[in-house]
């Protein structure tokens, strides 16, 4: 069997609706994670996030970036257990997701900096905008 | 003589008094004066009956006998209008059989019944009078300051303390009446009285709820009436005796109906399953009420009855099915009692459960069995009493009687606390009375020579297993510390002078009774059985000096160990897994938050479910019942 | 129903020797191939410094000017990171494992090591 | 005459380490290495244990939980930093959530190295916390007869 | 007199012989599992380096609970081997270990009360068995007397065999085995840490060990009057009882408290009550 | 009346530090009597951060953090590190290089198996059994040690293959040592299936649907406890092409399914070193790796605990953009806080332990 998997840029404003049509093909969460140094054109201190799913042995992973301090949405209903990545990016990188069905109000992981992996954003900004 | 009449009569006197003056102070002299009274007077009725043989009065009844009939049309109207008032037809109904009964037998029988001797006194009856004068005067003295905090937390509810006075004392009055009476009618008279207190007790309140409650108690019990009815009825149409002395010893085949007729009535009086309902239910009422149900009225009248009735049933199929129905209700009742957190609930589940046993002592009927049966009288009444007495008193401190609310409490009331762990140890730690009364029970299933043996045994030792485990649980949550040292309960101080009396008293009775329970068990328990079963009987004397080292060590090692303990050891806080701790049992919690580890005890509720075991005993029961019938008519 | 499956078994294990390995009284032979701990030959280093460079942990400290080498003992993982680079083979990886220290015992520095 | 050589009890709490040091502690209770030859019994509860071994660094999360078990353990007691995490914060070192060995939050008494740590090494290092534990019970004695 | 003096022997060698019991125990459980195991005289280490522990309280009822606890322990072997009426003597047994309940209690951490609890539960569980055997022996031997029974030279094992075996199941709950071990445990394998005993320290828990020496050659006395028609035959017994019982420890899983309460239940009530009806039909009543 | 339930609400912390969790786990626990009516986990004691390493350490030595990510799954977090870096950098490893991999991941499998099959045992009270699981353990670390120079940490791995060869004297002594395990882990394993009291602990404990395992994104023994066939091995990674397997797999998705089917992979991996052994051609064991990666690449692997994803991302320099580990425990959170919900307190150990919990896995 050979890897099937692919990655796509998709704009982040097209997110919540790709993640549901793969939820309804039958596609799992595999996992979510967060860059900070994107590729490609976008700017330097944007944030890319890879948002991960699988079905059977394919793989597809949704990439899209968006600018500092901005603010996404969770998938959490469509993807329950999307909660821990979620705050897992929350806390590591002061991105502000909106409507966590489990959130943990950057507590996921007590740290001695705030976000360790985005030092510019300002230690509890990312609370101050929900 | 004399004594006996003063008992009864007497106090009518503070009824009548305090129902006409409703005065505080007055209510307050007159009650703690009464008590003394008549705690003085059952003890000189001790004093003279000690070494003494039962002795039988006639009294000219005629008057009286008229008297109290003109007593019970007025009762039975009264209630068959309740009846009807709050829809209650089947009181109605029940109190009409009963009184047509009554009325054929006074019209029809009654010239012809002569009855030698309507008043005696034995043994038994001096224990019974003892528990009623004192434990039942204590709780009216009880009452005095329970009933003021009650109406001052509950603003809704009418002050009707007059008459809940009234009752109380002509309760007790009943109760010295049906202890002393050897006509049957006599009895009955004041069996339907006490009846009638019982449910004018419970709906005291007048909530939708007690009324209710007191109306299940009013109609089973007019059940159990209504059976004793029939008994009287039968005895008189079969020309038999109706008097209790002679009918104890007449021959086994032809009394066998009314007996076992008169046992019914025992059986829902002491809420023996199908009929525990009713007891539970009366847990609406103020405490006091639930205090002298359950240790030295009401349903001890109920066992007293059986007990009276033991030498007849005895090694018959109705004593079997009698001590069946309460080994079924002794161990289901235990089994529910696991379930419940509400403390009055599980003082009366283990009230159901310990009449049960009482009630196979009496259905075994044998001379050890009688012994047991008559310690556990005496033992549950003090300790039982104690109990509720200090969860009344509790509650109104606490605002709750739900044993989980009790946590900490020796810090908070330490003196509670330990009438509390006294009550609850008198009731199944080891050298303490019930248990001495427990292990009397065990040797005299031993020797039934029947199948009901190891039956008996079986049920005794898995309820006294599931005893253990409610109770222990119950300590330990009084024992338990939320914070190392809580502030005493300011409320602790304003605990009324009549309730500590009357709980002290309790206290030092329950563990002064367990050092003096061989004299009791010489001077009135053993000469009863011997004058019953016309031998003599005693237990193993060596058992005396055993139970009495155990309970000075009982008192006396946490009572060094304790003190000696003061400052040599160092505070730390529970452990939690690590967790930060705080006083008080705050820890860490998850997505940092702050909490308090909470420690509820176990109720067991998926094994020993109320629903289940009730449905199951009100089944077992009454099938036993009628069986029991069943073989009474064959 | 099958309880007792383990009886057997564990009532042999009653007859049979102990597996233990009665360490410290018997010592057993190490594998040739285990990292245990660093080794240096001190006379062959020219201090040229990649193991330093090479050691996740920074557990290595070269002095080019002063002809220095040292190893802190308390941090390094005996990854054999450093003795796979070194030009010059000095560093060597033993098999034996470094033993225990007490707080007394604690290099308050970097421990110095030349040689062994 | 004090015991606590022939019966030391261990309580294991396993810090921001990698597992690696963590099971190698409790290969040391199999039957291969059997620690309880000496004695020694894992309790897991501090209340009861005489020796604290902790594998792994200190992150910002567990030094409070660290600090806890050692003061829930009552005198004397010794610390056992298992593991070159414990005892300096190893290749984690330079992480941005570790504060370093466990000596930065309790005491330390005995440092066993390793990464990760041989278990012939942790009863090395047991061992050696054992006269440090006794020691202990002296000053302690003495100075409660002070 | 020479029962007293038994009696007086047990509060002195108990200690011992529990002490060194354990100790067997342990060796033989570790080779069971292929271990080495502590030496002989471990538990007493233990005990002895647990008195010159710091002590750490959470109440201060906790260890007069646990003083009771011994001395109430102590009492119920003494009045045992003294000869005392033994059903007494089993009530006394409760107290005893309703007092190592009530310091469980006291000490209040989740994990000691949750410990308490179950305790409870396993006390609600053993309870009918333990008094079926009393039972059973004074159908046989009519008395309640441990000399009686000794001196009646009856092989009381041929009369009441369901009896011993519901007493090996419940005997597996009082000497802390798996698959009972569900409320107090000194080796870390437990969802409820030490179970009772996990706020104790130092004092409270040599006072816990200690009282568990004496209670074990208590339950072992039990065990001998099954057999106490042949004085060797019945140590020998007794012996292979013990080691019958570390065999179970060791290969058994854990039962959760209902499996342990439904299944002694039931094996009292069938091996227990089923060998009391065969005893009271065959034996006259 | 008063809210009866409510008040009976025990809450209880369990871990951080508690003996049945090896390792930091912290739940607040929401009991009444025994039942757990309510959980909430927290995590984060492990939490040490050590993705942010690849900027500070070069990309060569970066293998020797990601090894300790985890001393249980070590090797396979360092050859899935370094299969990323290759698969950025188009590097081909030979051939020997891949088998021996494919050995040393499958004997970290059997040991990690071992491992946890102990830890099981443990948790449901069986102090003998985990005895015996772990001494049979120590069998397979010793042919680890032999053939890596670590016990728990391999280091065996390398950008370009791997550090050490294994000769072909020693593959022949670690098939006969492998065969005499057979018997001893078989013997170990009965129990674990066939034993009624272990049964009485595992069976219809914990149970996950097979619907909740698949959309909770369940991985591992967990997933194909519950019925799903998926096994990333068989993507063919590395040697995996060549051999010759099935995925093991239960339908019950009880604890009992979890550890029946940990107890089959540990013969089936058996099974597969021997495959590979009989296999493994000559050669090389490493290319030279030159230069420095540029790209990003998504890989995945079959942990013991099951998939784990790596996404490596480089800018062209010697230090990384970012490295990310999914971890299998990670994955398997969601669908343990499930099976928790409504279980019995005694359970709570075993139902945690059926997911194989490596904390420091899950939080790096
Ligand atoms: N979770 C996890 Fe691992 C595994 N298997 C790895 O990726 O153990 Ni520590
Ligand atoms: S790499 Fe070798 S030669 Fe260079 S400094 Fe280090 S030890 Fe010396
Ligand atoms: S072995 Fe590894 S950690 Fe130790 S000094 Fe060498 S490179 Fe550094
Ligand atoms: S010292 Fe090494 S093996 Fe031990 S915990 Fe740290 S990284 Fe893991």
């Amino acid at each position: 069997m050979t890897e099937n998997k692919m990655m796509i840029d998709i704009g982040s404003d097209e997110v919540l609706s790709r993640v549901q049509s793969y939820q309804q093909g039958g596609y799992r969460l595999v996992q979510m994670c967060c860059v900070r140094e994107p590729a490609g054109n976008v700017p330097a201190d944007h944030l890319e996030l890879h948002y991960t799913f699988g079905r059977d042995y394919e793989m597809v992973d949704l990439k899209f970036s968006i600018p500092p301090g901005a603010a996404i949405e969770s998938i959490t209903q469509i993807y329950p257990c999307a909660f821990l990545y979620e705050n897992e990016i929350h806390d590591l990188y002061g991105v502000s997701i909106q409507g966590i069905n489990i959130d943990f109000q950057g507590n996921f992981y007590k740290m001695a900096a705030a976000h360790p992996f985005n030092p510019d954003i300002e230690p509890g900004q990312a609370q101050k905008e929900k | 003589m004399e004594t006996l009449i003063f008992l009864v009569a007497f106090p009518l006197l503070p009824a009548a008094l305090l129902l006409l003056v409703p005065n505080n102070g007055v209510r307050n002299i007159v009650t703690r004066g009464s008590f003394a009274v008549i705690a003085a007077a059952s003890v000189y009725l001790l004093w003279q009956g000690i070494g003494a043989q039962p002795a039988f009065y006639s009294l000219e009844a005629g008057l009286i006998d008229e008297g109290m009939f003109v007593i019970e049309v007025f009762l039975s109207a009264l209630i068959f209008f309740l009846g009807v008032k709050y829809r209650n037809y089947l009181t109605s109904v029940f109190v009409t059989l009963q009184f047509a009964l009554m009325a054929v037998y006074e019209f029809v029988y009654a010239p012809g019944v002569a009855i030698e001797h309507n008043l005696f006194v034995d043994k038994l009856s001096i224990i019974m009078a003892l528990i009623i004068g004192i434990i039942g005067g204590l709780i009216c003295v009880y009452a005095l300051g329970y009933m003021k905090d009650f109406h001052s937390h509950h603003h809704d509810m009418k002050d009707n303390r007059p008459f809940f006075f009234f009752v109380l004392f002509v309760f007790l009055s009943a109760m010295f009446g049906l202890v002393f009476s050897n006509s049957l009618l006599w009895l009955f008279f004041f069996w339907e009285v006490t009846t009638i207190c019982s449910f004018l007790l419970i709906g005291y309140t007048k909530t939708p709820e007690a009324t209710r409650n007191a109306f299940r108690a009013l109609v089973m019990n007019l059940s159990g009436g209504l059976a004793f009815a029939g008994a009287i009825f039968y005895l008189a149409s079969q020309g038999l005796t109706l008097e209790l002395d002679k009918l104890i010893t007449s021959p086994h085949g032809l009394v066998m109906i009314p007996v076992a007729l008169m046992c019914f009535a025992g059986i829902t009086k002491s809420a023996q399953m199908p009929f525990s309902s009713w007891l539970l239910g009366a847990m609406v009422a103020p405490t006091p009420t639930s205090a002298l149900l359950h240790s030295s009225t009401m349903v001890k009248a109920g066992v007293y009855l059986a007990i009276r009735l033991a030498p007849v049933i005895s090694g018959t199929y109705v004593g079997d099915m009698v001590a069946l129905v309460g080994g079924v209700t002794f161990l289901l009742a235990a089994f529910m009692a696991i379930s419940q957190s509400n403390a009055k609930r599980v003082l009366a589940y283990s009230t159901i459960s310990n009449l049960g046993l009482i009630i196979v002592c009496a259905g075994i009927g044998t001379a050890p069995a009688i012994w047991a049966g008559i310690f556990l009288i005496i033992f549950h009444a003090i300790a039982k009493s104690l109990l509720f007495l200090c969860v009344g008193t509790i509650e109104h401190r606490i605002g709750s009687r739900d044993i989980e609310a009790m946590g900490n409490m020796f810090a908070k009331m330490p003196g509670m606390a330990v009438m509390l762990l006294i009550g609850i140890c008198g009731m199944f730690i080891a050298p303490f009375g019930m248990l001495i009364s427990k292990w009397a029970a065990i040797k005299a299933f031993l020797d039934v020579g029947t199948l009901m043996s190891p039956i008996l045994i079986l049920i005794l030792a898995y309820g006294s297993a599931v005893t253990v485990f409610f109770w222990a649980k119950w300590m330990g949550k009084i024992i338990s510390a939320n914070t190392l040292f809580a502030p005493r309960d300011p409320m602790n101080d304003q605990i009324s002078w009549d309730e500590w009396f009357s709980e002290w008293a309790h206290t030092v009775l329950t563990v002064a009774i367990c050092l003096a329970f061989p004299l009791v068990s010489q001077w009135l328990v053993e000469p009863y059985i011997a004058g019953v079963y016309g031998k003599d009987f005693d237990l193993t004397k060596s058992m005396y000096m055993i139970t009495f080292i155990m309970v000075v060590m009982v008192i006396l090692v946490p009572a060094i160990s304790f003190p000696s303990q003061r400052n040599s050891y160092a505070f730390g806080t529970a452990y939690m897994s690590g967790r930060n701790t705080y006083p008080g049992r705050v820890f860490d919690g998850s997505i940092a938050t702050r909490k308090q580890a909470t420690l509820k005890n176990y109720y067991l509720q998926s094994f020993f479910g109320e629903d289940k075991f009730m449905k199951l005993g009100v089944v077992m029961c009454s099938c036993i019942i009628l069986i029991m019938f069943g073989v009474a008519f064959i | 129903m099958a309880y007792f499956t383990m009886a057997k078994d564990t009532l042999a294990n009653l007859f049979r020797k102990p597996a233990t390995r009665m360490y410290p009284s018997v010592v057993r032979e190490i594998f040739p191939a285990t990292r245990g701990h660093i080794a240096m030959d001190i006379t062959t280093c020219i201090f040229c410094g990649i193991c330093q460079k090479k050691c996740p942990t920074g557990a290595i400290k070269v002095d080019r000017a002063n002809k220095t080498w040292e190893i802190e003992r308390l941090a390094c993982i005996a990854c054999a990171s450093c003795s796979d680079a070194c030009p010059k083979q000095s560093l060597s990886m033993e098999n034996t494992y470094t033993g225990p220290v007490t707080i007394l015992e604690k290099p308050k520095t970097r421990e110095e090591v030349s040689g062994a | 005459m004090s015991y606590f050589k022939k019966s030391p009890w261990l309580l294991h709490y396993d810090g921001s380490s990698c597992n690696g040091c963590d099971i190698e502690v409790l290969a040391c209770l199999t039957p291969l290495y059997d620690i309880e030859r000496f004695g020694i019994i894992n309790t897991g509860n501090p209340k009861h244990a005489d020796i604290l071994l902790i594998t792994g660094g200190v992150n910002e999360q567990n030094a409070d939980i660290i600090k806890n078990l050692y003061d829930q353990m009552p005198d004397p007691k010794v610390v056992v930093a298992v593991g070159i995490c414990a005892t300096s914060g190893g290749v984690f070192a330079e992480c941005y959530n570790i504060l370093g060995g466990i000596d930065k939050v309790i005491p330390v008494d005995v440092y066993v190295m390793g990464c990760a740590a041989r278990p012939e090494a942790i009863i090395d290092g047991v061992v050696k916390a054992l006269s440090i534990l006794e020691e202990k019970y002296t000053t302690m004695k003495q100075e409660k007869v002070a | 007199m020479t029962h007293l003096s038994i009696g007086i022997a047990y509060i002195f060698l108990a200690p011992l012989v529990g002490g060194l019991l354990m100790g067997v125990d342990r060796i033989v459980s570790a080779r069971m599992q292929r271990r080495v195991g502590p030496p002989l005289l471990q538990p007493f280490y233990d005990v002895a380096k647990l008195l010159q522990k710091d002590t750490i309280i959470v109440n201060r009822l906790q260890n007069p609970a646990l003083v009771c606890h011994l001395v109430f322990m102590i009492a119920t072997g003494f009045l045992f081997f003294e000869g005392s009426d033994i059903l007494l003597i089993i009530f006394l047994l409760t107290l005893s270990a309703v007092f190592l309940v009530l310091a469980a209690y006291a000490s209040s951490s989740p994990f000691s009360h949750a410990g308490a609890e179950r305790e409870l539960i396993l006390m609600t569980a053993y309870e009918p068995m333990v008094l079926l055997m009393l039972v059973g022996f004074y159908k046989v031997i009519d008395s309640f007397s441990f000399y009686t029974i000794v001196e009646s030279g009856k092989p009381l094992i041929l009369y009441l065999p369901g009896i011993f075996i519901g007493f090996l199941y419940i005997l597996t709950m009082k000497f802390r085995k798996s698959p009972f071990d569900i409320s107090i445990s000194e080796h870390a394998h437990q969802e409820l840490v030490s179970g009772l005993t996990s706020d104790f320290s130092g004092r409270s828990i040599a006072l816990v060990n200690i009282a568990r020496w004496y209670e074990d050659v208590f339950l072992l006395g039990l065990v001998y009057l099954f057999f106490s028609f042949n004085v060797l035959g019945g140590i020998a017994a007794v012996l292979l009882t013990y080691l019958f019982e570390i065999l179970i420890d060791n290969t058994f899983a854990r039962f959760k408290w209902e499996a342990a309460l439904r299944s002694a239940w039931i094996v009292a009530l069938v091996l227990g009550g089923g060998n009391l009806v065969i005893l009271y039909a065959f034996m006259g009543v | 009346m008063e809210k009866a339930e409510e008040k009976r609400h025990t809450i209880v912390p369990f871990g951080p530090q508690h003996p049945v969790l090896p390792e930091p786990l912290h739940f607040d626990f929401v009991l009444e009597d025994e039942k757990v009516v309510d959980v909430i986990p927290s995590i984060g004691y492990i939490h040490r951060g050590l993705e942010i390493l690849v900027q500070k350490r070069e990309f060569t030595e970066y293998v020797y953090v990601a090894e300790r990510i985890c001393g249980i799954c070590s090797f396979i977090h360092g050859m899935g590190y370094c299969e990323a870096i290759e698969e950025i950098m188009k590097i081909s490893v030979p051939e020997r290089a891949k088998y021996l991999r494919l050995i040393w991941s499958e004997l970290s499998r059997v040991h990690s198996h071992l491992l946890w099959l102990g830890l099981a045992a443990d948790a449901f009270g069986f102090e003998n059994l985990f005895m015996q699981a772990w001494r049979a353990r120590e069998l397979v670390l010793d042919i680890i040690e032999e053939t890596t120079g670590g016990r728990v940490i391999f280091g065996a791995c390398k950008i370009g293959g791997v550090r050490k060869d294994i000769t072909d004297e020693s593959l022949k002594t670690m098939v006969t040592v492998i065969d005499g395990m057979y018997k001893d882990v078989r013997t170990i394993c009965d129990v674990f299936l066939n034993d009624s009291s272990v049964k009485e602990r595992l069976c219809g404990i914990g149970i996950l649907s097979r619907e909740d395992a698949y959309s909770l994104g369940a991985v591992g023994p967990m997933l194909r406890a519950s019925g799903v066939s998926y096994d990333t091995r068989k993507l063919g990674y590395g040697a995996f092409g060549d051999i010759d397997f099935d995925i093991v797999t239960e339908t019950a998705g009880d604890c009992y399914a979890r550890c029946a089917v940990r107890v089959h992979e540990i013969f089936q991996s058996f099974h597969i070193i021997k495959q590979a052994i009989s296999k493994i051609p000559g050669g090389p064991i490493s290319v030279k790796v030159t230069g420095a990666p540029n790209g990003e690449a998504m890989v995945r692997y079959e942990q013991p605990r099951g998939e784990v994803i790596y996404y490596v991302k480089a800018n062209g320099t010697k230090f990384l953009t970012r490295f990310r580990a999914r971890t299998p425990t990670f994955a398997n959170i969601p669908a343990m806080i499930q099976a928790l919900k409504g279980c019995d307190f005694a359970d709570v150990a075993n139902i945690v332990l059926t997911i194989d919990p490596c904390i420091s896995c899950t939080e790096r």
